[in-house]
C-alpha cells in the first residue's frame, strides 16, 4: 500500500520521475568510486586485523587478550561516527594528519576488525577439539594446526555472521561524508540540497544500497557453497 | 566558556619556523576551504555535479585576487568547525552568521552576506505576521543555526530537524507550525519547489550578516581577505556575484 | 623394551585420574588396555602420545630418550615424543576439508617435509593396505564410519611411528562394520608393528594381544598374557568387569 | 599514546575539563530519556517482531515465507537513516503523521525485527532434529514443541549475537535525533553547537555509549550463566 | 492381533527405503528386529510412530482404527496413531532444559492435559521403575547415558502408549553400561508390554523376544522365533549378517 502510493507519487509527478533517472548516475558514480572501494578495502584490511585480534583473545598470555578486549569492547562501544571523528579530526588535532580516503578505510578497518574478530573467534571456538588433536598428533604445531586445518573449517562456520558485517559497512560508510568522502550518499544530499527533493533522493539511494547488499548476498552464497564442498 | 581559545591559537597556525598561516598558504599557492556543498543557493553541486553557489563564488574570487587556488572540502555542518579547529581547512565558506558567541571563539572577515531572517508558514496562515506572533508556535530549526536562537528569542518551542527542507516538510504535514530561516535560502526553496504551499509571513527589521570564519590568531589571513573583500566591493564584482544568485544585491 | 613407564601421575584439577602406572611395551608386541568407562583408558593413551602432559612418573625408550615429568622438559623432546606414536581416535577425527589422500600425506608432507612423490607413494600403499584403494579422491563425509576409521589409522601410520596408540578404534561403528577395522589392526599386528589398543571388544584382545592390562580408577589392577586376565582373573574387580561386558 | 594525548589535552585545559563535567549531566538525561527508553521498547517489540518473522520464514508456505524474505531483505539492506526517514517523513507524506518518538520505535523495531530473525532461525535450526521428534512422539503438536522444547533451548545459542544486535541498537538510537528524538547523541551535539568543541563532546558521548554498552554486557553475562544452568 | 501392517512403502526421494513390509504384531509379544546398517529398521518403526508418513499401505489395529496411507489420512487419525505408541531413541533425545521428572510429566501434562498430582505420582512410579527415583531432579547432562536411556524410557512410557518401540536402544552406551538399560526392558517384558525393538545385541533379542525379524534392503528376509532366525536361518544374507555380528 505504501509502496503503491509512492509509486504513484513518484509516476503521477514526471518531474519526480526525471529526477530519480537523473541522479541514478551520480548515485551510482558515489558508489562505484566511494561506497564500493572503502568497503572492499576496509573488509579486507579488517579481517586481517580480525584474525589477529581472536588469535590474540584465544591465546593463553594476558598480555595479548587484555589489549584484544578493550580494542574489541572500546569499537563495539562506541558509535562508528565518533570513531571517524577521532581518527580524522583528532589525531589531526594531535598533529596527525591523515586524508580523507585513509581515515576512513583506517577507522573501518578498525570497526570491521572488532566485529569480525568475535565472529572469528566463535567459529574457531566451534571446530572440535578433535581437530587441534588429530593435527597435533600428526606433528603440526600451534599454527600449522591453525592455518591448514582449523581455519579453513572456521571458515565455512563464519561466512554468514561475517557477511552480515560486510553488509553492515556497506552502509556505515555512508559515514564517510563526515569526513568529506563522497560516496553514494553524499551524493543523495548533494542532489537533494539542489531540489530540496530529499525523500525521494534517500529513497533512491536506499534502493541502490539495497542493490548492493543483494548482489553482495549473492557472492556470499558462492562462496557458501564453495565451503559446503566438503560437508554432506 | 569554551575550551578553543587553546585551539585556536594552537601549534598548528605557525610551522616550525614560525612562518604564519598566511605565508605558508602564500608559499603553496593553494587554501583549504571548508564547505557543505549541500547549502544551495549558498554552497551546493549544479546538475553537472560542479560545486558552485554565492559563497563558493566568492571564495574563489577572493582567492583569484590574492593569487592562489582553492581546495573546497566539504563536509557536514555537523563537523565544520571540527575540520577548522583541527587545521582540515584554513576558513570556512558557508554562511557562517556572526554572532558574540563565536566571535569569542572564532575570527570573521567582513561580511559578504547580509540577509535577515524570516518566519515561513503554510501558504493558507493568517495569524502570524510578525515576529511577535510566533510566541508559543512550533517552530523547526537546525539546532546548531542562528535562527534557531531567533525563533527561541521571540518564544517558539523549538523542534530540532537537519535542514531547510526537513524543516519545510514538518510545515507541510502540520507537525509544526512555522520555521525560522535566512531569506535568501527561503526564496530559492520557493523558487525550486513552487508547488510547496509556503509563503514567508514576516521579516525582521534587524539584518544578520555572515562571513568567512577562520581560527584565531590569524590576523594576517582575516586581513589579506578583507582586503580582497573591500576591492570586490569597490569595483562591483561582488554585487555582480550577489545579482546573478539572487537578483538582488545581497552583499550589503 | 621400547618403553618403560614409571610411576605415571596425571591429575585434573583436583581429580586424580592416573595414580600410579607402570608399564612396559616390548617392541613388536601388543597390548591391550582394558577397563571400565572412566577408569582412566584414554587419558594413559593420551599421555603416551604427549596429548596430555603428564604431571609426575618417567618414560625410558630403547634408543635413549628419557623424561622425567617432574622436572622441566624441553620442547624438543616433547616433539620426539610425539613423533615416536601414531594415534587412532574413537571418533576418527579425520580433516573434513581434506580428501582421504590429503588426510593421510597433511602429516609426512607438511610437517616432515618429506619428498612429495615419495609421500604420495607411501600414502597410496597405506591406503591400500587398509582397502580403499579407490576410495583415495572420496572425502570424509563419502565414507562410511568404518572406511573413515580405517584412514584414520592410514593418517596415523604414515608418520611412521614406532608405536601405534588406538583408542576404542571401533566403538563408534556399526556391528557390522567392526570387522573390517579389526581386520586391518590384525594385519598390523601380523607385520610387527608395536601397538597399544584400548578395546571393549574382550574376544577381539584375546585373539590379538601380547598382553592385557586392566584398569580401574587410575591404576593398574591387573595385567598379564590375554588367557591369565580374561579367562581366570585374580582381582575380584576384572572379574565382575569381564562378567558384565561378556552377559549384559 | 593517542589516549595520553588526549587527556593531556583535556587536563591541561581546565576549561575543557569544566566542559566536560558540565556536559555530563545533560548527556546522561539524554541517555536516561532517550537513548534508553529507545532501546529497550524497540528491542522488546523487535524481538517479538523477530520471531514471527523467523517462524515464518521457517514455514514450508510460500505465502508466509516470501514476504519475510522481502522484509528481512529490505530492512537488512537499506541504511537505518533512510527507514527512520520514510517512517516519520515518508508516512507523513502519504498523510499518516506518526510522532517522533514512536516513528523511532516503529523504525528501530523493524530494524531489530529484520536483524535478529535472522539469529532466531539460525538458533531453531541449530536444535537438533531429535528433540523436534522427541517432542513430536510425546504427542506435541507444531506449536507446543516450538514453545516448549525449542525456543527454550533456542534461547540460549542466540544470546550472543542478539546482545550484537543490542549493542548496535544503543549505538543506532542516536539517529533518532535526526527525527527530532533527543537522545545522548543529540545532546553532545547541542552542547558542542553552543561551544564548537566537537571532539571533546563527541568523546565524551562515546565514553558514555560505551559504559552502558559495557553495563549490558553485564547483563548479557548474568543471562547466558542463567542459561547455561542446564549445559555441562 | 494388535496391529497388522500390510504392503508398507516409503521412499525418500528416489530411493526406496522400505519396499514391500508386511508384519503383525500380536498384543504383549515382543518383536525384535535385526539387520545390517541402512536396511531400513529405523525407518520401519519411524513409520509405526508416524514420524515419518509411509507412501503404501495399510495399518490395521485391533481397536478398528485403520489407515489407508495411498489415500488421504485424516489429522486426528495421524494423531491416535502417534499416541498409540512411545518411542525411544538411540540417542536418547532428551529435554536438555528439563530435568529427569519434568521430562517425563511433560507429555501426560502438556499433551494430555491429565491431572497433575496423578501425573506426578505416574511419573515417580515410572522413575522409579526404572531404577532413577533417586535423579530425579537431575538435568540430562548431570546423567550417565545409561541413565538418560532410561529416563527414555519413562519418557515413553508416561503417555501410557498400547506400543514401545525401541531403536538400538543400547548402541550408544558403553558396554557396561548396557546391562541397566536391557534389564529395564526385559521388566518391561515381563509385565506384558508390547514392544518392538531394533537391536543389535542378538543374545539379548534371542532371550528377550516372541518373534524376530531380518531386514535387509527393505524387505523383511526371514521372521520367525528367536531360535528359527538366529539359530537356524534359511536365508543366506540372515546366516551371513548373523556370523558376521557374533565373530567380528
Ligand atoms: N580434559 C579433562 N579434564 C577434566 N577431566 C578429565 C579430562 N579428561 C578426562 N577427564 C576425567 O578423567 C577420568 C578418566 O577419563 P578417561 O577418558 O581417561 O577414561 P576412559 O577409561 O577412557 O573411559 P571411557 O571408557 O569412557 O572412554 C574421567 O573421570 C574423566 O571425566
Ligand atoms: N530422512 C531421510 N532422507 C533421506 N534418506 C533417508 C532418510 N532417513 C533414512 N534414509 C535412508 O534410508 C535408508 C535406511 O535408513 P534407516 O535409518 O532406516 O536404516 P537402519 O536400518 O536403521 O540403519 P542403521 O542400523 O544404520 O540405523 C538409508 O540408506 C538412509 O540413508
Ligand atoms: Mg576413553
Ligand atoms: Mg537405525
Amino acid at each position: 500500500m505504501f509502496l503503491n502510493s509512492l509509486l504513484f507519487t513518484i509516476s503521477a509527478n514526471m518531474k519526480g520521475w526525471d529526477l530519480f533517472v537523473n541522479s541514478l548516475w551520480p548515485m551510482i558514480q558515489g558508489a562505484i568510486k566511494g561506497t564500493i572501494p572503502l568497503t572492499l578495502i576496509s573488509f579486507t584490511t579488517g579481517i586481517m586485523l580480525a584474525l589477529i585480534t581472536a588469535i590474540m583473545r584465544l591465546s593463553s598470555y594476558k598480555f595479548l587478550t587484555i589489549p584484544a578486549r578493550v580494542y574489541v569492547s572500546a569499537i563495539r562501544g562506541t558509535p562508528m561516527l565518533v570513531q571517524l571523528f577521532i581518527v580524522f579530526y583528532g589525531l589531526g588535532q594531535l598533529g596527525f594528519t591523515i586524508n580523507p580516503f585513509p581515515s576512513a578505510i583506517i577507522a573501518f578497518s578498525l570497526n570491521v576488525g572488532a566485529y569480525a574478530s568475535e565472529v572469528i573467534r566463535a567459529s574457531i571456538l566451534s571446530i572440535p577439539k578433535g581437530q587441534w588433536e588429530a593435527a597435533q598428533t600428526v606433528g603440526m604445531s600451534y599454527g600449522q594446526s591453525l592455518r591448514r586445518i582449523i581455519l579453513p573449517q572456521a571458515a565455512r562456520v563464519s561466512i554468514p555472521p561475517l557477511s552480515n558485517t560486510f553488509i553492515s559497512l556497506v552502509k556505515d560508510t555512508s559515514l564517510a561524508s563526515l569526513i568529506l568522502v563522497t560516496e553514494l550518499f553524499r551524493k543523495s544530499q548533494e542532489i537533494a540540497a539542489r531540489t530540496y527533493d530529499f525523500m525521494l533522493l534517500y529513497v533512491e539511494a536506499a534502493l541502490l544500497y539495497w542493490v548492493i547488499c543483494f548482489i553482495l548476498s549473492l557472492v556470499q552464497d558462492r562462496i557458501e557453497q564453495r565451503l559446503e564442498r566438503y560437508v554432506s | 566558556g569554551t575550551s578553543d581559545e587553546d585551539n585556536s591559537t594552537s601549534n598548528q597556525d605557525t610551522n616550525a619556523e614560525g612562518a604564519s598561516l598566511y605565508d605558508e598558504i602564500m608559499e603553496k599557492g593553494v587554501i583549504n576551504v571548508g564547505t557543505e556543498g549541500t547549502y544551495a543557493p549558498f554552497t551546493f553541486h549544479n546538475d553537472e555535479d560542479k560545486l558552485t553557489g554565492y559563497d563558493v563564488e566568492v571564495m574563489r574570487e577572493v582567492a583569484k585576487r590574492m593569487g592562489i587556488e582553492v581546495n573546497f572540502m566539504e563536509t557536514q555542518w555537523d563537523s565544520m568547525f571540527a575540520g577548522l579547529n583541527s587545521a582540515r581547512f584554513d576558513v570556512i565558506a558557508n554562511q557562517v552568521g556572526i554572532n558574540p558567541e563565536r566571535k569569542e571563539n572564532y575570527d570573521f572577515s567582513n561580511p559578504y552576506t547580509v540577509s535577515s531572517a524570516v518566519v515561513v508558514v503554510p501558504e493558507d496562515n493568517t495569524d502570524v505576521t510578525s515576529f511577535d506572533d510566533i510566541e508559543g508556535k512550533t517552530s523547526a530549526q537546525s539546532l546548531t543555526s542562528n535562527y534557531e536562537k531567533i525563533a527561541k528569542e521571540h518564544g517558539a518551542e523549538i523542534q530540532g530537524v537537519e535542514g531547510l527542507a526537513q524543516a519545510i516538510e514538518m510545515i507541510k504535514q502540520g507537525r509544526v507550525q512555522i520555521t525560522v530561516n535566512d531569506r535568501l535560502a527561503v526564496l530559492d526553496y520557493m523558487q525550486q519547489q513552487p508547488d510547496a504551499g509556503i509563503k514567508i509571513a514576516a521579516q525582521q527589521d534587524e539584518v544578520s550578516e555572515t562571513a568567512f570564519a577562520f581560527r584565531k590568531g590569524n590576523e594576517e589571513l582575516v586581513q589579506a581577505f578583507n582586503e580582497q573583500l573591500e576591492a570586490m566591493k569597490e569595483d562591483g564584482t561582488l554585487t555582480e556575484i550577489a545579482k546573478k544568485w539572487f537578483g538582488e544585491d545581497v552583499s550589503q | 623394551m621400547f618403553l618403560s613407564v614409571k610411576g605415571l601421575k596425571k591429575a585434573f584439577g583436583d581429580q586424580e585420574v592416573l595414580k600410579d602406572i607402570n608399564l612396559e611395551i616390548e617392541r613388536g608386541n601388543i597390548l591391550t588396555i582394558i577397563g571400565p568407562s572412566g577408569s582412566g583408558k584414554t587419558t594413559l593413551l593420551r599421555c603416551l602420545n604427549a596429548l596430555e602432559r603428564p604431571d609426575k612418573g618417567t618414560y625410558s625408550f630403547d634408543d635413549g630418550l628419557e623424561l622425567h615429568f617432574s622436572d622441566h622438559i624441553k620442547k624438543n623432546d616433547m616433539t620426539r615424543l610425539r613423533l615416536k606414536s601414531g594415534m587412532v581416535f574413537q571418533s576418527y577425527n579425520l580433516f573434513p576439508h581434506k580428501t582421504a589422500l590429503e588426510n593421510v600425506i597433511e602429516g609426512p608432507l607438511i610437517v616432515q617435509k618429506r619428498n612429495k612423490d615419495a609421500v604420495m607413494t607411501l600414502a597410496r600403499d597405506l591406503l591400500e593396505k587398509v582397502g580403499l584403494s579407490d576410495k583415495m579422491d572420496l572425502y570424509p563425509h563419502q565414507l562410511s564410519g568404518g572406511q573413515q576409521q580405517r584412514v584414520g589409522i592410514a593418517r596415523a601410520l604414515a608418520i611412521q611411528p614406532e608405536l601405534m596408540l588406538f583408542d576404542e578404534p571401533t566403538s563408534a561403528l556399526d556391528p557390522e562394520l567392526v570387522g573390517d577395522v579389526l581386520k586391518v589392526i590384525k594385519d598390523l599386528a601380523n607385520e610387527g608393528w608395536t601397538m597399544a589398543i584400548v578395546t571393549h571388544e574382550l574376544r577381539f584382545a584375546e585373539q590379538v594381544s601380547d598382553r592385557v592390562l586392566f584398569m580401574d580408577n587410575g591404576y593398574i589392577v591387573e595385567q598379564g598374557s590375554p588367557k591369565d586376565v580374561l579367562r581366570n582373573p585374580s582381582e575380584e574387580r576384572t572379574k565382575q568387569f569381564i562378567q558384565r561386558i561378556m552377559n549384559p
